[in-house]
């Protein structure tokens, strides 16, 4: 059924059609024809043989989240082409089944669950907006999946079958407006974000926090996702005179908003206002454009520019295996991140199980990662540190700022839980 | 025209028209018309084009509304009323091109005109009883298209597709009937037959008729008002209009 | 049962026991739990395409909001189940025990008022109904008794479901925001995931697919089906037969309604969440393109129309990831232009007459009923068309 | 709510939030103007506008391209010619498409909008695989981005008055070639009169391809100007439909004069709304009151009372 991961040959059309005919027959066989391995390393009936091992990829490649998500299923491709030329996991090459979220809640549950149901993945990677892990979190507890999920988000959750390899939004937020209030002196905060889960929350954390610090929070404003004209919030911005702009604003309204700031005269280089984000990777800023957004200061857990070994291969391998002109964001590297982490757990455990892998996970740590070090924590996030970027004209961030130690992921923050 | 209006012998009137003005963005397609219709009278209106006859019988039925005037029907102010309400009143309108349901049968086309299951729950509660299927042939009959209930209306001739929708207005037995151009696109056989029709059914009701062919105005009309730029010109029975001298200078003038 | 046969014809009647043969004995058997849970969600949204049918097809009203109906009926379901999900003990972590977790997030600390009687399950089936009827009620008589109609209803639909997509997402405190309601687990103390549950609320929702089909059927055989026919004709004309076209269309607007929230609750039911991404406008328009694969006059083209196009979307994603836009754009392109009777005019063309040689000769009066009525369905489309087009010319 | 701050403040923002509020106005016509031909003289339903904006964006970024690879002396000036090429290659696909599609259905509007919707998802993936899932930046010369002091609190957006610019100049070249050019008088025939129109030898078919080639084209455009403000991404059209599509409903859908109306009306109220509610309840009650509107005056803001 899966014929995608062999090249295409001539009768194309007939095997398609062969495919479609197939599939209600296919399902039941494939359930019946499965390997039924009974050892140590598979004792649940996952898709594993003596020499390979299924996994899912479960992003958007089309729909409006294309846009973000493909940088994740490059980095998990790439990762696990890596881990089978040193030889699998196990000694099990992997084999990857990847199927299209379409942007679309219910499509990432309909296909989550065939990854479990049908195929029997031992792990899925994937899922990128809060609300598709929402909406496939039930399923992967349901019929107890593996999910390794890269994107920094709200937080609030921690599910056993989730390992959370992006930030969660304290870790996040507070060391980048610690940073602005110690080395910048800031005051006043505007908070600025599209309308959604993760923005409020992130501005609810912000703003407790800028509170605790005793400093004012002079605007918080949402626009609708996709959102194209910001003048008036501009103007409203302009009136305000915050020290920073704390912008959590995604998707296609980043462009718009960073364009039309910059043409309304607020230069970000001079910082007055500085626009802080946490928003905004390297993938953003190819659409924005680096003269546009030149001078911004973002607060997230990795630069492509970071200058340390694990770093310079792993951009070098991706522009081998992506192209060269392709950039690396803090989500994508995060993705990469997942198969190692899995790789890891499994060989910990010696088993494919999931309650395995998940048993061996806490304490799990992967020196080689690109951000540097990073360890899985109790609660299924990472340790990892912070670092603040300067959006340069070039697309890239310059590093000005790195917490000294690794920060704890606390997903459920005093006055959340 | 004080002359005409003294010569109306003191019976009600089912239809008053008074100070009717219509304007579409500032031209007066009707201009302080005033009308009066007896019982059992066949009026045909006739006039130039554009004189403003087909937007009398739209104010009437209510398919445009009045800028001014008034329009009772026995009573009733109609100008208040919706299309429906004015149709239950008791006024039926035929409209210039025949206005019928193609996709439909003959018989469907009468049936869904007979009065009753006019509102949502009537027409899903509706049975095609005996009493509905005698007083559907009962009007096809009258309208000389009994052999054809069976048949798609598209497949009527233009003049049978005219008889069908004064048959669809028939069977709600309207008390003021008002054709739009009954005859046009007729041949002379469906033309003096179309004559006999409306002799027939002009018996208990009043009708006001719109006609250019003026041999059958002249066949079938009681009396005859001239309309012209919106206004009524002359009134009084065909030969008086004829011989009107400002009637005449408008047709002429034309 | 007399009564039933009345207004379904013995020939439909045929079509509708096939259709539910292969609803109710084929797929089940034919299927494991997972594929037949995937039918069941496609089913649902038949639903709205069986809507569709009534209040476009019949009715010449296309809404590209029918979303907002799934979606109401959805939440009202999903209400229930977050509440009976959030039971003080389950929820014992947070700062307001029993009240769901993302108002939890949002630092609600009481039930907001409009959430309380969804604690009651037979309100929530009221509402499920009522809610969406009242909605479409209220849209109806403000576009209807104004005379709204054709594109511009349409724009208007799809601004509807624009507002209340961002109010969902705006007022997540009380909606659970873009991520929509979410872990639902248990009806009245039945878990909803178990494979038993999916199989029985696979059953529950083609008996009350049938049943909407059914009711589907009764309205357009009835006076008020023919009346629908004539309106987009003549509406004048029956404007002038002394009917209130505007009654007419709010009721068959409401009844789409309705069908479309039973079809969302159904959802929330077998897929466990609902979110307001069925609100939006992108899945009402794909809902529109299901019933016009379907045949918008047919409404067992739409059953059919729907499991296809959602049947193809599955296969050419799993098949081509990359490439399954092309393929769904194609089939709608293709679908208007060549096709625009759907799957039911294909059927008409091709398949019936064949079959219609080996069938014994029915009785005389249904027939000729039947001929005249497909007859007449040919026709309407293509005078309607004539109609619409002098219509785009005047505007 | 304005008590912390001067009069001067208060008077440049709200000169400046008045200047918003004519962007937002430019941006609106600029959108709609395409469709104002399309869905106004033609009845075409045309869904994939949007994503006739975007190829213009995209016609934009690939001349970008062009220039900083081969003409970089001039690169100063290639967005005029980018958007000269945006017209020909949206307008070329704009025929091509009436001539596959459109032609078919013009007495089916309503399955227009079923097709083109179709014809959107083509597109959208085409502009995937062609130029990737990612958003392009399209970088823009210098003297487009920066802004212009008035004094020093008021600051102009400068490509904020070119899109204005653009917009007076285009609009008034629509008006003018429907008022008074051939294509403009034979499409007015067409619309009012199609058999007559034929009858006195007006080539009709050709008329439609070129009416709606022209709506298309101004949407390229409007693509191209878009870039200085936007984003340019395969999906990134579908954010303009349902605005565009209100604007032009509300106009009156057959007048421009209605089109600009109406585009003014609706951009005035969101900004305003926009600067004294937040973002998202300002859109939604700009939506509600187009909704409100429009259900007493169906026909739109512009059109003639006539008998029916």
């Amino acid at each position: 059924m899966h014929s995608k991961s062999k090249p295409f040959n001539g009768s194309v059309r007939r095997r398609f059609l062969q495919n479609l005919l197939a599939i209600p027959a296919a399902v039941m066989l494939a359930n019946a024809s499965l390997p039924a391995y009974a050892d140590s390393a598979n004792s649940t009936g996952l898709a594993v043989t003596d020499k390979t091992v299924k996994v899912g990829i479960l992003h958007s490649v089309t729909g409006t989240m294309a846009i973000s998500e493909t940088g994740s299923v490059q980095a998990e491709k790439l990762a696990i082409e890596q881990i089978n030329a040193m030889g699998g996991v196990l000694g099990r090459k992997i084999e990857f089944i990847q199927e299209d979220g379409a942007s679309d809640w219910p499509t990432f549950a309909e296909k989550s669950k065939k990854l479990l149901i049908n195929d029997k993945v031992a792990a899925v990677f994937g899922c990128w907006t809060s609300a598709s892990r929402k909406a496939v979190l039930p399923i992967f507890e349901q019929y107890n999946g593996m999910l390794y999920y890269p994107t920094f988000y709200e937080g609030l959750e921690q599910s056993p079958n989730v390992i959370y390899t992006g930030q969660e939004a304290t870790q996040q937020i507070l060391a980048g407006i610690d940073w602005v209030v110690k080395e910048k002196g800031a005051k006043s905060f505007f908070l600025l974000g599209s309308d959604y889960i993760w923005p409020r929350t992130s501005n609810k954390i912000a703003r407790k926090h800028i509170d605790k610090l005793g400093l004012k929070v002079s605007g918080e404003e949402y626009y609708p996702l996709g959102h194209t004209q910001f003048n008036s919030v501009i103007n409203k911005i302009k009136l305000k005179k915050p020290d920073v702009i704390f912008a959590s604003v995604v998707g296609g309204s980043n462009v718009a908003f960073y364009k039309q700031l910059k043409a309304a005269g607020i230069d970000m280089t001079k910082e007055k206002p500085l626009v802080l984000t946490i928003s905004v990777t390297e993938d953003e800023i190819l659409g924005i454009g680096g003269e546009n957004i030149e001078g911004a200061y973002a607060s997230m857990k990795y630069f492509q520019s970071l200058t340390n070994d694990n770093n310079k291969n792993f951009v070098k391998a991706f522009k081998e295996r992506w192209g060269k002109d392709i950039v690396i964001g803090d989500v994508t590297q995060a993705a990469y991140l997942g198969p190692w982490l899995w790789k890891a757990a499994v060989e910990k455990a010696g088993s494919f199980d999931i309650d395995k892998v998940r048993a061996a996970s806490p304490g799990i740590e992967l020196k080689t990662a690109p951000e540097g070090y990073v360890r899985v924590h109790e609660n299924h996030h990472l340790w990892s540190k912070t670092r603040i970027g300067n959006a340069q004209a070039d697309g890239q961030y310059k590093i000005v700022y790195e917490t000294k130690d690794l920060i704890e992921p606390d997903p459920f923050p005093a006055g959340y839980k | 025209m004080l002359e005409t209006n003294k010569s109306i012998p003191q019976k009600e009137f089912v239809l008053s028209i008074e100070g009717l003005t219509v304007s579409f963005d500032g031209f007066k397609a009707v201009n302080d018309l005033s009308l009066y219709v007896e019982e059992q009278e066949i009026r045909v209106i006739i006039g130039p084009n554009g004189a403003g006859k087909t937007t009398v019988l739209d104010l009437i039925c209510g398919r445009t509304k009045a800028t001014e005037g008034s329009i009772k029907f026995k009573g009733t102010e109609l100008t208040r009323l919706n299309e429906h309400q004015i149709v239950h009143a008791g006024v039926g309108r035929k409209f210039q091109n025949p206005s019928i349901y193609e996709d439909l049968t003959v018989f469907e086309n009468l049936e869904l005109s007979f009065p009753r299951g006019r509102n949502v729950w009537g027409a899903l509660t509706f049975r095609r009883d005996t009493e509905v299927v005698a007083k559907v042939k009962e009007i096809a009959d009258m309208i000389f298209l009994g052999d054809k209930l069976d048949m798609n209306a598209d497949l009527l001739s233009h003049g049978q597709k005219q008889w069908l929708e004064i048959g669809m207005l028939l069977i709600q037995d309207p008390e003021l009937l008002m054709l739009d151009e009954p005859v046009a696109g007729m041949s002379v056989s469906e033309r003096k037959q179309t004559a006999e029709l409306l002799q027939r059914i002009t018996k208990d009701r009043s009708v006001l008729v719109i006609e250019h062919d003026m041999q059958f105005v002249a066949d079938i009309a009681d009396r005859v008002t001239v309309l012209h730029q919106g206004q009524v010109l002359s009134e009084g029975s065909m030969e008086r209009v004829q011989s009107d001298p400002k009637v005449i200078e408008v047709y002429l003038g034309h | 049962m007399t009564k039933i046969k009345d207004f379904i014809g013995r020939y439909q009647l045929s079509h509708l026991l096939i259709l539910a043969v292969i609803l109710l004995v084929v797929m089940p058997l034919a299927m494991d739990i997972f594929r037949l849970n995937l039918v069941g969600k496609y089913l649902t949204y038949a639903f709205v395409a069986l809507g569709l049918v009534l209040c476009w097809g019949y009715g010449g009203i296309l809404s590209l909001g029918q979303g907002v109906f799934f979606g109401l009926g959805g939440y009202c379901m999903a209400m229930f189940l977050k509440l009976e999900a959030s039971s003080p003990e389950h929820t014992a972590i947070q700062s307001t025990p029993g009240i769901p977790d993302f108002m939890d997030w949002n630092q609600l600390t009481a039930l907001p008022w409009f959430w309380e009687p969804f604690h009651s399950f037979g309100f929530t089936l009221l509402a499920v109904v009522l809610v969406p009827a009242l909605f479409a009620f209220i849209i109806g008589v403000a576009m209807f008794k104004r005379r709204v109609s054709g594109v511009y209803f349409a724009i208007i639909t799809q601004a509807i479901a624009a507002i209340l997509t961002i109010l969902i997402i705006g007022q997540q405190g009380y909606t659970g925001g873009v991520n929509g309601i979410t872990d639902l687990r248990t009806l009245n103390g039945w878990d909803i995931r178990t494979d038993s549950a999916k199989y029985i609320l696979y059953f529950i929702n083609a008996f009350l697919l049938i049943g909407c089909l059914i009711a589907a059927r009764y309205i357009i055989k009835s006076k008020l089906g023919r009346l629908l026919v004539a309106m987009r004709e003549r509406e004048d004309r029956v404007r002038f037969s002394g009917y209130d076209v505007s009654s007419f269309k709010i009721f068959i607007y409401c009844v789409a309604a309705v069908f479309s929230a039973i079809g969302g609750a159904m959802f929330t039911l077998q897929v466990g969440f609902m979110s307001p991404s069925f609100v939006g406008i992108v899945p009402s328009i794909e809902m529109v393109i299901f019933c016009a694969v379907g045949g918008r006059l047919s409404i067992l083209g739409a059953v059919y129309g729907t499991l296809l196009v959602n049947w193809a979307k599955t296969s050419f994603s799993e098949s081509f990831p990359e490439l399954w836009l092309f393929a769904m754009g194609a089939l709608f392109i293709g679908v208007v232009m060549a096709f625009p009777n759907g799957l039911a005019g294909l059927y008409q063309t091709y398949v019936e007459p064949r079959l219609q040689r080996f069938r014994k000769p029915a009785p005389v009066a249904s027939q000729s009923q039947v001929v005249s009525l497909e007859a007449g369905k040919t026709a309407t489309t293509t005078n309607s068309a004539d109609k619409e087009y002098s219509h785009a010319g005047n505007q | 709510m304005f008590a912390d701050y001067t009069m001067t403040e208060l008077t440049s923002i709200f000169a400046m939030q008045g200047f918003a509020g004519l962007i937002l106005f430019s941006v609106f016509v600029l959108m709609a103007l395409g469709l104002a031909i399309i869905f106004g003289q033609m009845g075409v339903i045309n869904m994939a506008h949007g994503e006739f904006m975007i190829l213009g964006a995209y016609v934009t970024y690939l001349t970008s391209t062009l220039f900083a690879e081969y003409l970089p002396s001039i690169y100063g000036s290639y967005f005029f010619i980018a958007m000269i090429f945006a017209f020909i290659v949206t307008a070329a696909l704009g025929a091509l498409v009436e001539w596959a599609i459109i032609r078919h259905l013009y007495k089916r509007p309503l399955d227009t909008l079923l097709a083109t919707w179709g014809l959107s998802l083509i597109l959208q993936q085409l502009y995937r695989s062609v130029f990737g899932a990612r958003e392009v930046g399209v970088t823009l010369p210098d003297w487009l981005m920066g802004s212009y002091a008035l004094n020093d609190s008021i600051e102009i957006p400068i490509n904020g008055l070119f899109v204005m610019g653009l917009t007076i100049v285009i609009t008034v070249g629509v008006a003018l070639m429907m008022q008074k050019s051939r294509l403009g008088k034979q499409t007015r025939a067409v619309v009012q009169n199609r058999p007559m129109a034929a009858a006195v030898g007006i080539n009709t078919e050709k008329v439609d391809r070129m009416t709606f080639a022209l709506g298309c084209g101004i949407a390229g455009i409007a693509g191209s100007a878009f870039t200085m403000i936007g984003s340019t991404g395969p999906t990134s059209g579908q954010l303009y439909i349902v605005d565009t599509f209100l604007v032009v409903v509300f106009g009156g859908a057959s007048s421009l004069i209605g089109t600009v109306a109406s585009a003014f009306t609706i951009s005035q109220a969101q900004s305003t709304m926009e600067f004294f509610l937040s973002g998202s309840t300002a859109k939604v009650l700009t939506l509600l009151t187009v909704v409100g509107i429009l259900m007493l005056r169906p026909q739109g803001l512009f059109s003639l009372k006539i008998r029916r």
